[in-house]
């Protein structure tokens, strides 16, 4: 697999792609706000954040239904971005995140346009 | 009293609540979605504050008021220093841990505030409008009083005074006091002594009359969450803690009495502030807690004050803060 | 009758389920939110719920009660018998979906029992409240009978008792009966019955005021997804199964008007019974079928209950069962 | 006139939208879920159509209000015409961002007529009811100019008539015209005019009295998302750009004030006509302009009519057209 | 890595799994009917649409909280589907977002249960 | 790709990360109960839901919008955990699903934090 910035797929004439990397954060709701500041500040192209229903780890079950405060519940935040920001960004990620319930991934993922990371 | 504990449990607010701690305990899918358990929140958070405004638009500001304000003040930064004394010596749980429960003492709960509103409305009293600031204004010193003994805890233990990886105290404390439940508490309050009664008269078709129905909703809603969260976090709840869980109430409560008899406040006034004295917070304090304490159980801290305490004020504690207002000189 | 059928058809519950379903089927993208259209169906059944129990509360249980919701478990019972011969001899339909239509059209449209109350009382009649109660009760049976039938099915199939993968018949009929709408229903109902008129009286404001105004927001909502499911589902249906959600309404208002002759309740009260008998469920019925028959095709039964026989009962259905219960002896 | 300004920068309604604008600005976590506003929207579009419709069906079908449809309409068509000349002239703005903006101040803001339909009350006018269908007209004719401004400044670009991979016209125009909001105005106005004072008293309870409260909660959202936009959509607005968002709206009421004066309304209406014009649309014409403008940047289009227009008019704009259409002969 | 329909796991004997693509469409919401029609179209075997929250991008952020308008707010359409497809369908997806904001990645997948894809 | 305990990405000095797996499974809102029991039972480590709003399979598309009823509405749930736990994931989840409508995915990802899997 190339991660370097030419045209991932050979065997595809008609639309190329590129080679990215795509993180995956779990996190608690009420440090989403932290999260994304640091996102903003590290210069990432963009990031979109999903919502979680429910969710077990070693801290126990969690549900989003009826909970009145953030407390406790879950987002995910995907980020695409290059693989070369990758130690950049998930340094102080990882930092942030340190003390906070969590979790994250990293999976490769080809983009079209290239602009855009 | 017994007649008035009797009410008490037989009132459609507390029959809510228990339904859907049974259906919760019994595994029933019965579910509020939560788009729905926030716009709730904010309605009573709005109708309540609104309407304390207004109350005291017609009444005008006095000594008494702001006696009730600095007294309510003094209680929620006290209470939570004296919940951790009690929980170091009686239980075992990380000083973190303890801290963050104490804090959720030494706050409120709007909801107990609200049913303590009503009974005390049944029972013949009148309460003076102004609790709600009194509320409004309890509802974040308690965090402090924690976060300072979570840094004693931290600094006894060799951890620095916070890590370097931590956010500054100052965007924290920014975190804490705009969090959406103080700002829309105080906010309606302030909209409501602006327009006063005028303004009551526009908006109460939606924010008065349905206000205890809608508040039947959100019982329901509560007592499942509760119900869930002692399904899951029963087995973190050891005796003692669980002890503390039931007798903390009443210490804060007879804090709350002493506190109150020079203040000059009427009997139904004084069970209210007893009431928020007694009453442990579960919308603001948690999340503040996720933020500044991240290292403190919520599975903790979150059953004690909504499966534990809340309940017990609901049911027994209410009555029980209305006689003492009541026996007070 | 006509003139009844003319009022139905212009009140404004119809007319929002009429707009909702145009503006579906022109591929509007007026949506209402799944949490909002959530927390709709919660309030009626809260609502309804409520006011049943506080009626009961005020007549008090007699033989006509108990012997109305006796038979309205028999209906509930023996109708989807009735339904899946019909669905064997007239269509082509698998057994197992046979089965799963059946059990909507035993199982009841809360509803359609709501716009029908609204209609009795238009037309001058008066109900008994403890018709709610039969209405929770004629909820869960229907499913009992589709899943014996489905047993049998899958016996003569030579496919064993459910295949050694099912969940154990005891988990999944606690699922059934813990079904979050059967659940708010009777819990309701009882704290309605518990706190009786004073409970209503703090209420009302909330569930009974506002009542038709939600139920016309609810009934948008139900129109736009009925339109919805009519435009995906229309292929499947074909003319036999269209057909039968058409009369198998009157077959089940037919056995019920039978089955109310020795019961002794008013027209009102038997208009009721009866629209219960021929209204299907979509609520709890499709998420037990997708628990227990996963085989069995939502886009059948969905469509069916929801696309063609609820409008059929809301707009013909309903003067015509009342028009029944008022030439019964 | 000052009067009318104190009394409506003292409204709750304009209150909650300041709290709202403050906490967003302060970056408070207030929020109102995207479920819940979706719902108060639609609830305020199923209200005043209603209200309206009903309010026609009292009254009947005569030329004036044929003649204030029609007005409309063409101050729909006309002011996104006036207005791309303006930003042409005045800034800098792309002509494809130009268009978009014009669009906006075209077509109208539902919460605004509803604001300014109770000051007018408030100052003891009286306005037509079918201002409401005037309302629903001038939707979405304000759309259609700004596309073909749009593609007009396509073809001098010499970008062919929208690109070959752009959807059909036709496929366009339906969704832009069946718009959700626009759907329900229209399909509520019918409603209340079919159901006439009979169907108003059933749905009042829901829809009439607590709509102030409502609306409350829904500029305190406004005033949330406003103060966001203004937050990260600031440094977009250069100096001419904002001032348009503030001389537009005047120009807007000029033009309808002249369009009225042949119309025969009274006072109130000819107040609730030019606050039409004044207004610019932040629900249907956003949407509508993602899909046919997507180069456009909402950042623009929406920062200015929400977070300067809207407020403008919320404080200053209305009281000003009251007195300019009291002023009119 | 194997694309084609043989096993994709050698090495775990027990359930077989298949290589396939999947497709992550983040799309604004008032285009989203757009899309799925296209993919209608198309005829790809399924696909699942999930809410987002919030986001940044090159065009500025936004938060789905309050919004009243679908207009800047964001979905991501999941589709999974085979290697072969991947051109036919990414293609005339680029075309129709060509003009929009949004992001389109694919990755590597197995599943299980081919009859599905 | 490896996919032992061994740091996957040897590039990159700063951060260690881990190769795991990822599982999605797209189930039925009223059987998501069910999956998440036998999920507890399986000893996962954690797992999280996430709604989806709309979709398309082989039985027809729903859109979860105003549906009162749960049935036939989609949630996705995302399970990361050691390739090694794989095989005994999949096939009971395989089982429970069989019946049901839905769709199981499987992916590599990398993780930091290797003590939560
Ligand atoms: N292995 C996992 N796969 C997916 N989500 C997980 C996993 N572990 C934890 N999570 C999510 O992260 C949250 C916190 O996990 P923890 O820090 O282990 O308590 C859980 O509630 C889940 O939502
Ligand atoms: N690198 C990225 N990773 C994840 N999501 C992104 C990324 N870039 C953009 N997005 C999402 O796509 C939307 C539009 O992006 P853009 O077209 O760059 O304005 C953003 O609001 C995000 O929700
Ligand atoms: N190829 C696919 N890619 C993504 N999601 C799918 C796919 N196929 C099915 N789904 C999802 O799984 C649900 C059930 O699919 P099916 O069992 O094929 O009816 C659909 O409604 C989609 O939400
Ligand atoms: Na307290
Ligand atoms: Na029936
Ligand atoms: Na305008």
């Amino acid at each position: 697999m190339t991660h370097d910035e030419t045209p991932a797929a050979a065997g595809r004439p008609r639309l190329e792609t590129y080679a990215k990397k795509r993180l995956d954060i779990i996190v608690e709701a009420p440090i989403m706000n932290r999260l994304l500041d640091l996102l903003d500040r590290l210069a990432v192209t963009g990031y979109t954040v999903v919502p979680a229903l429910a969710g077990r780890g070693r801290e126990g079950s969690w549900r989003r239904a009826g909970l009145v405060s953030d407390a406790g519940q879950m987002v995910l935040v995907i980020c695409v971005l290059d693989e070369s920001r990758v130690p950049d960004v998930l340094e102080p990620v990882y930092k942030l995140l340190s003390r906070q319930i969590g979790v994250v991934t990293v999976s490769d993922v080809s983009v079209i346009r290239r602009e855009h990371f | 009293m017994l007649d008035l504990v009797l009410a008490n449990l037989t009132s459609p607010i507390v029959l809510f609540f228990a339904l859907g701690l049974a259906a919760a305990l019994a595994r029933s899918d019965l579910a509020v979605p939560e788009a729905v358990a926030k716009a709730l929140a904010l309605y009573l958070m709005m109708a309540i504050g609104f309407k304390g405004g207004a109350s005291v638009a017609g009444h005008g500001v006095d000594a008494r008021l702001i006696g009730a304000v600095v007294a309510g003040a003094l209680l929620s930064f006290s209470i939570p220093w004296i919940a951790f004394q009690i929980l170091q010596r009686t239980t075992r749980l990380p000083k973190l841990d303890a801290a963050a429960v104490a804090a959720h003492y030494g706050s409120i709960s709007i909801v107990t505030f609200v049913a303590a509103s009503e009974s005390v409305r049944l029972s013949g009293l009148v309460a003076e409008g102004y609790l709600v600031a009194v509320a409004a204004v309890m509802e974040a010193p308690a965090i402090l009083t924690a976060l300072w003994l979570a840094q004693s805890a931290r600094k006894a233990a060799g951890r620095g005074a916070d890590g370097d990886d931590a956010e500054p105290q100052g965007a924290l404390l920014r975190e804490i006091l705009l969090n959406g439940s103080i700002v829309l508490l105080a906010g309606a309050f302030l909209i409501g002594w602006i327009t006063g009664d005028r303004g009551l008269e526009i908006v109460s078709p939606f924010l008065v009359a349905p206000f205890q129905g809608v508040l039947c909703l959100f019982l329901l809603d509560m007592g499942l969450v509760a119900g869930r969260g002692l399904r899951s976090g029963w087995r973190e709840l050891k005796g003692p803690v669980l002890a503390f869980g039931l007798y903390m109430p009443l210490v804060g409560a007879s804090l709350a009495a002493l506190v109150s008899l020079p203040l000059g406040l009427s009997a139904g006034g004084t069970a209210l502030l007893i009431t928020l004295a007694a009453s442990a917070s579960y919308i603001a304090v948690p999340a503040a807690m996720r933020l500044a304490l991240p290292e403190a159980r919520p599975a903790i801290y979150l059953t004690l004050s909504l499966g534990v305490t809340f309940p017990f004020n609901l049911t027994l504690g209410i009555p029980l803060y209305i006689a003492l207002a009541e026996a007070l000189p």
